[in-house]
């Protein structure tokens, strides 16, 4: 009954093309931002902006990214985490060579090398598709790490090869990276950057550049014969994808971790987003952020939550039961709703809209 | 039912009407040949196609009519022969040229983006006229936006033109079979092109599903005076609606003419076995 | 004349002149490079120990071929078999048993697991976009991690089935030094030699092998012709199994048992993409030069970019030989039609 | 667009689940947190240690606490997971946290910053940040007994021993594998000063995490380089598989000398026979012949209280974590001296850590006599005296073959660290403290 659009007539193209169209939309998303720049500060203690909130608006990032290329341009990678030490160690050198340069445009400059990066190594998107792909793009994974890892001069030498985030502001006075940085200022600086990358990202899905990805996805052949590149579309991804994926990188060493090795982007950070993306919903923006806090939040939750279960249990069992429960969550989620939690959440608008008469 | 009085309302409203002026030659192939492998699917092809015909392609399977319409748009390219377009001698074509310069088609089994809407399909075919730059679509604002609320109104005529509007917003792998035929042909439609090239567009339908299409498909040759090239099966459609017929059997052309001197032709009525009316 | 046997003829033909050809690009770098070293002892004892390595990754690389094959799904999960179907046997025999009896139990436990997936996990997403299927047997690879550690704790356990692990020097006389062969290694390749026979027979000459070889090719038309796709898949499953018991045997009594063990299936990758999805001769000879390639570029390349080049090196290959063959070495070709 | 709603009911869920698991902690308990790893690739290795830090707090609670102070132990999995890890010390962080041993160098790196703002001090015993031993710029890093540099160092002056004087090691040749992880590279530099200082020739050779793939590393030591001597930083699986591939090319094991984190029972049980010979440092004591541990079997295990099995007791990495629980409660005990015999806080417990003076008749006291050996902590210098012995397996326990041997700490390292620490403290503008 409330949340109907009956009543509510478009008189333009473009109020139908909006991005929330209807009304009851738009009062949710404008509470939920207000409880997210003013109630989650005033209410999370700092384990959860810490722990919690921060990793998952850098997660979402990254799986923005992925969702561009895998889920909007059918692209299978599996070089997230590459791309992430781009980004990291790109900003780090961008920092501490340029020490007067704003934080924001290291990251964005940063994003920009790495989507440089991702368009190389999506070259051979042209020719292998698939899981072979895959391969391509885990070429990417393994080779960027091990360069991170090897050549000193990406670390300036540190002799460990760990990079530590040099002290920043966003705004004079409000540190975003070092020990100065407080949680709420890193939540609500992420929050914000985040939420107009996000809505770049949907500008771009819902554009031409958008509507091109998805027709090289679904039938690549027709995309081509109506006139789609298949190179341009596929690099184009490739580059907007490691864009973002290289700024989320940024975000986990500077913000998140505050110092980082190389192999803190191993294999396993990109099979993370990977399920983020597949679990929230391949091609779809809102998915990325479902995913994102699913495999986020998902492992805490089951681990602080069997401790207060039974606080005398062995740390080395609720590591093990967590990892059954996860594994056992991800194929339940599978079989309710194999195309995502975003999918989920338009059945339950659906059905919201005939409650309570749902026939 | 006979095919001939299945089509007839549709062919009776156009043979009388506004002279329909088929012009010059749009589309030449010249001795095309296409291998596979050691297989020949087209070997020695030459006919035209010319401005504002319906033009169709006929033969049994495996005559080599989809590798015709692949090598017009590119998607094959030929290791002999050449390919006049408006007045541009080709050794091949390309996709993105053809697209580029007008010729838009629709595939035997149907190969829609299954994953977008029906708009979103048909927006998406008129992709190569809008110009915004990226970072006006990054934003959303100016150009891209005027462009997406302009060309939004041209695909909504098409949608209208085509009976679809119930489905504008529905993900066109959930349509049924003859809507989905639909749905391509407003997606080629958007690009505006001069060469409509149709590949059994009225394959598995239904009599009703066909006549809709017939008519759909002269109404476009009508009104916006598209060329059209067809592939199909049902002989009676073909010969009602098209102007000239050419006839393909085992990659080579068996006779080329009007649907009546087809009709006579004796190759032609050899290779069919009787199957011809 | 037959033109399989003249292309065999070509290849073998064309290996030891490629191997050759390797041999005096390294020495010519060598010479350049003074941090290089090469003797052609020293390269065919590197290449050797390649290839030994390299089946190694095959019997990994095999259980992952033979699921895709019938059923089109690429198991992640295949590491943590490996890892789970290991566990349970030292645990076994940990607990008593024979180690024969033991690798009976196991095998019983491993098509347990199969059926279980089958009716799980598979059944209920049949028809479902095949990286959905990827995603469930990541499911699967964190539920098994989980399992099979509480059951049989993270412990590294020590599995011995008497394998000696001692060096071997062979052709004295014609090397200085010899050649050092890695026995260990060596009956490895052997039980890899023999599971890969036994796979090819019973994939050529059996009921269900045919079966299996029909659903591969085609779902619908199996099933049209009465084969029973459900069976068919609990079969492959087991198999994969077994596959995964063996792997985790001689992968396990090489680095002892413990978790890094799912981790291997990392190194299947490029030897399944080189070898093509779908080969089980694929997955051998992806093997072999995936391992021969790594070894020597990290022996003879490595120490001009300071060493560990050798996890990308393995993708950076398989790349290579994509950009040439995109559906792999013994990979279906796949013809584009619209 | 909807994740802020996700977000929040996520957050009221987790905001319910943890406010549950998180104990009130009482005023008159001090508290510990244990970042620990029972789980992931490096578990084997993690979980003796865990069990003998624990055991460790158990027994001294049975006896009744550190001057009546109870000891309240929290543990947290990470691992070996460095974001697990940071989640983990923000959970179990708080003002009244006496210590954090993150038992990993990634996690070390990612802590100390957290940990100098939140004023909790880090003891990193044998592994982290070497640089952070200089005080004056890291004053929440404690590194003792002994950092990576003096273990490297310690290694070359066996070597040295052995072979007879430093004069002879000109033209030896020395070789490094290593974990290529930031744990495994820290010794390089101290191994590339010393190869150029006394004339021998140093080969590093990186092993790729989990380090299952060694057998090139192996071909072309054991094959090419034949080096005299070869070092070891490994961990977890990697040590294993180097011994039995070192054994595979026939590399002899006496002179193959591992870190100590490269010398556990976990390291050589796995490669049988073949490991017998393979050295390694340490710096503490094995078996159970300690009266302190006599008391853990005493007290908790046969109490039925023990964390792990008890067969564990006593070796080499439970003996570790015993060690690591030992230093925290004298902190707590010096601290207590200081500030009261009470539960104290993270910042007054660095004053017992900085004022640390664990003398032999101490060591008596706590019953680990000829377990450890003496350690003095000052305001600049939160290393200790670095030294450290070699033990060797004989195929069935580790024996000591050397006496403990002294690095060149004034002459070499100290100048290297705080050259190092320099560095860091300009980089993050950092004012080093005054700690003349």
């Amino acid at each position: 009954m409330l949340y109907r659009e009956a009543g509510q007539f478009k008189t333009s193209y473009a109020a139908d093309q909006a991005i929330f169209p209807i009304r009851q939309d738009q009062i949710a998303i404008g509470l939920m931002a207000a409880v997210a720049v003013l109630g989650v500060p005033a209410l999370a203690n700092e384990y959860f902006l810490e722990t919690i909130f921060v990793p998952f608006l850098v997660f979402a990032m990254a799986a923005l990214g992925l969702n561009i290329l895998t889920g909007y341009c059918g692209q299978l990678s599996l070089g997230t985490g590459g791309f992430m030490a781009c980004g990291a160690f790109f900003s780090y050198k961008l920092a501490t060579a340029f020490p007067e340069l704003h934080i924001v445009i290291v990251f964005l400059l940063a994003g920009l090398g790495t989507a440089g990066v991702g368009v190389l190594f999506g070259l051979p998107s042209l020719r292998i598709k698939g899981f072979y792909l895959a391969v391509a793009t885990l070429a990417a994974q393994f080779f960027l790490v091990w360069m991170f890892n090897k050549f000193g001069w990406w670390t300036n030498y540190s002799s460990s090869g760990v990079i530590s985030a040099p002290p920043r502001e966003v705004l004079p006075g409000l540190f975003i990276t070092g020990t100065e940085a407080g949680p709420v200022t890193k939540y609500l600086f992420l929050l914000v950057f985040v939420a107009l990358l996000a809505l770049v990202a949907k500008n771009l899905v819902r554009s031409r550049i958008g509507r091109t990805w998805m027709a090289i996805r679904d039938m690549d052949i027709a995309a081509e014969i109506i006139g789609i590149r298949p190179l341009w579309a596929k690099l184009s991804a490739f580059a907007v994808s490691s864009f973002y994926i290289g700024i989320a990188g940024a975000l986990w060493a500077f913000v998140y971790t505050g110092s980082v090795e190389a192999l803190a982007f191993e294999i396993n950070r990109s099979f993370q987003v990977l399920f983020m993306i597949i679990i929230g919903g391949l091609g779809s923006i809102l998915g990325s952020f479902l995913g994102a806090a699913f495999i986020v939040l998902l492992p805490i939750l089951l681990n602080n939550g069997m401790l207060a279960i039974d606080p005398t249990i062995s740390t080395a069992l609720v590591s093990h039961i967590e990892f059954m429960i996860f594994g056992a969550l991800i194929v339940f989620f599978l079989i309710v709703e194999p195309h995502g939690l975003a999918r989920l959440w338009q059945i339950a608008k659906e059905k919201l809209r005939l409650w309570p008469f749902p026939y | 039912m006979d095919a001939e009085t299945r089509t007839e309302a549709a062919v009776d409203a156009r043979r009388p009407g506004p002279a329909r002026a088929i012009g010059e030659v749009l589309l030449e192939v010249k001795d095309v040949t296409l291998r596979f492998g050691g297989v020949r699917a087209l070997s020695g092809v030459s006919f035209d196609i010319r401005r504002g015909e319906i033009r169709a392609i006929i033969g049994p399977n495996g005559a080599g009519k989809s590798s015709m319409l692949n090598v017009i748009n590119g998607f094959y390219q030929p290791q002999e022969g050449q390919i006049t377009f408006k007045g541009e001698v080709l050794q091949k074509m390309r996709p993105h040229f053809a697209a580029k310069n007008g010729i838009a088609r629709t595939f035997q089994n149907i190969a829609l983006f299954k994953g977008m809407s029906t708009l979103d399909n048909v927006m998406t075919g008129r992709m190569l006229k809008m110009h915004s730059t990226w970072f006006e679509q990054m934003l959303y604002m100016g150009r891209a936006k005027r462009e997406e609320i302009e060309h939004r109104r041209f695909c909504e005529e098409i949608i209208d033109f085509l009976e679809i509007q119930a489905h504008r917003h529905t993900p066109v792998g959930k349509l049924p079979y003859g809507l989905q035929k639909r749905v391509e042909l407003a997606r080629a439609l958007a690009a505006e092109p001069e060469i409509l090239l149709l590949d059994e567009p009225m394959a598995g339908m239904n009599v009703e599903e066909k006549e809709d299409m017939c008519r759909f498909i002269l109404d476009v040759n009508d009104e916006f005076g598209t060329t059209i090239a067809l592939i199909e099966h049902d002989m009676g459609v073909v010969m009602d609606i098209s102007d000239r017929v050419v006839v393909l059997d085992y990659g080579r052309k068996l006779a080329d003419g009007t649907p009546d001197a087809v009709r006579a032709n004796q190759d032609v009525i050899d290779a069919y076995l009787g199957v011809s009316h | 004349m037959n033109p399989l046997a003249v292309r065999a003829g070509v290849w073998l033909l064309s290996v030891p002149i490629l191997i050759a050809a390797l041999g005096f690009g390294f020495k010519g770098l060598a010479a350049v490079d003074s941090s290089l070293f090469f003797t052609w002892g020293y390269f065919l004892e590197v290449l050797i120990a390649g290839l030994l390595q390299g089946v190694m990754y095959s019997l990994v690389a095999l259980g992952f071929v033979l699921i895709f094959k019938a059923s089109g799904i690429f198991n992640f999960a295949q590491g943590s078999m490996v890892l789970f179907a290991a566990l349970t046997m030292v645990g076994f025999i940990e607990l008593g048993l024979h180690w024969t009896l033991s690798f009976v139990v196991t095998v019983g436990v491993m098509v347990l697991l199969a059926l279980a997936i089958e009716r799980v996990v598979l059944r209920p997403l049949v028809n479902q976009p095949h990286i959905i299927l990827f995603m469930a047997t990541i499911g699967i690879f964190y539920f098994l991690d989980g399992f099979g550690q509480t059951i049989w704790g993270s412990d590294i356990k020590v599995l011995d089935i008497g394998i000696s692990k001692d060096p071997m020097f062979v052709a004295q006389g014609v090397f200085e030094g010899g050649l050092l062969i890695n026995s260990f290694d060596l009956v490895a390749a052997l039980v890899g030699a023999v599971l890969v026979a036994g796979l090819a027979i019973f994939f050529q000459y059996t009921r269900v092998g045919r079966a299996l070889r029909a659903v591969a090719d085609d779902h619908q038309a199996a099933l049209s012709v009465g084969i029973p796709l459900k069976t068919i898949w609990a079969i492959v499953w087991s198999v994969a199994g077994i596959v995964a018991l063996v792997a985790g045997i001689m992968w396990g009594s090489k680095a002892g048992v413990q978790f890094s063990l799912a981790l291997i299936a990392l190194k299947a990758l490029p030897v399944l993409i080189l070898g093509g999805f779908t080969s089980i001769p694929g997955a051998i000879v992806g093997g072999l030069i995936i391992g021969a390639g790594e070894q020597l570029a990290e022996v003879f390349l490595g120490p001009l970019f300071g060493g560990a080049i050798q996890d990308w090196f393995a993708y950076m290959l398989a790349l290579v030989f994509l950009l040439f063959r995109p559906q792999g070495l013994f990979g279906e070709v796949i013809i584009e039609r619209i | 667009m909807y994740l802020k709603a996700f977000g929040l009911a996520a957050l009221g869920a987790a905001a319910m689940a943890t406010a549950a698991a998180l104990p009130a902690s009482a005023a008159d308990k001090q508290f510990v947190p244990g970042l620990m790893y029972r789980s992931g690739p490096y578990a084997p290795n993690g979980i003796p240690f865990a069990n003998g830090f624990s055991d460790y707090f158990k027994m001294l609670n049975a006896k009744g606490g550190i001057n009546g102070v109870q000891i309240e132990y929290e543990e947290c999995d990470t691992a070996y997971n460095n974001d697990r890890g940071v989640e983990c010390y923000e959970r179990l962080k708080r003002p009244g946290a006496a210590a954090i041993t993150p038992l990993s160098t990634g996690i070390t790196y990612a802590l100390i910053e957290r940990a100098t703002a939140d004023k909790i001090p880090v003891l990193s015993m044998g592994y982290g940040r070497t640089a952070g031993s200089d005080g004056t710029v890291f004053p929440y890093v404690f590194t003792l007994p002994a950092t990576y540099w003096s273990g490297a160092d310690v290694i070359v002056n066996y070597i040295a021993q052995n072979e007879g004087g430093y004069d002879k090691l000109k033209g030896k040749k020395i070789a490094l594998v290593y974990h290529d992880s930031a744990y495994g590279k820290e010794p390089i530099a101290t191994l590339e000063a010393l190869a150029a200082k006394h004339g021998f020739s140093f080969h590093p050779f990186p092993v790729a995490h989990p380090g299952l793939e060694q057998k090139a590393t192996w071909l072309q030591i054991g094959r090419q380089v034949r080096p005299d001597w070869t070092a070891m930083w490994g961990w977890g699986v990697m040590n294993s598989t180097a011994i039995k591939e070192a054994a595979a090319v026939g590399y002899p094991m006496d002179r193959f000398i591992g870190i100590w984190w490269s010398g556990s029972e976990q390291d050589v049980t796995p490669a049988g026979r073949q490991a017998v010979g393979y050295k390694s440092l340490n710096f503490h004591g094995t078996g159970a012949d300690f009266p302190a541990i006599q008391d853990i079997l005493k007290l908790v295990h046969d109490a039925g209280n023990g964390t792990g099995p008890r067969e564990q007791v006593g070796t080499v990495l439970y003996n570790r974590g015993v060690m690591n629980a030992a230093v925290i409660s004298e902190a707590i005990r010096t601290a207590q001296g200081m500030h009261g015999e009470k539960a104290l806080t993270g910042e007054q417990i660095r004053d017992g850590f900085e004022a640390l003076n664990i003398d032999n008749a101490r060591l008596e006291a706590i019953g680990l006599a000829g377990f450890m050996e003496a350690i003095q902590v000052s305001c600049a210098d939160h290393e200790g005296t670095g030294r450290a012995f070699v033990q060797q397996w004989d195929g069935a326990s580790w024996k000591p073959v050397s006496d403990w041997v002294e690095p060149n700490r004034a002459g070499l390292l100290r100048p290297m660290i705080e050259e190092a620490a320099a560095a860091y403290a300009a980089e993050k503008g950092i004012t080093p403290r005054d700690c003349s």
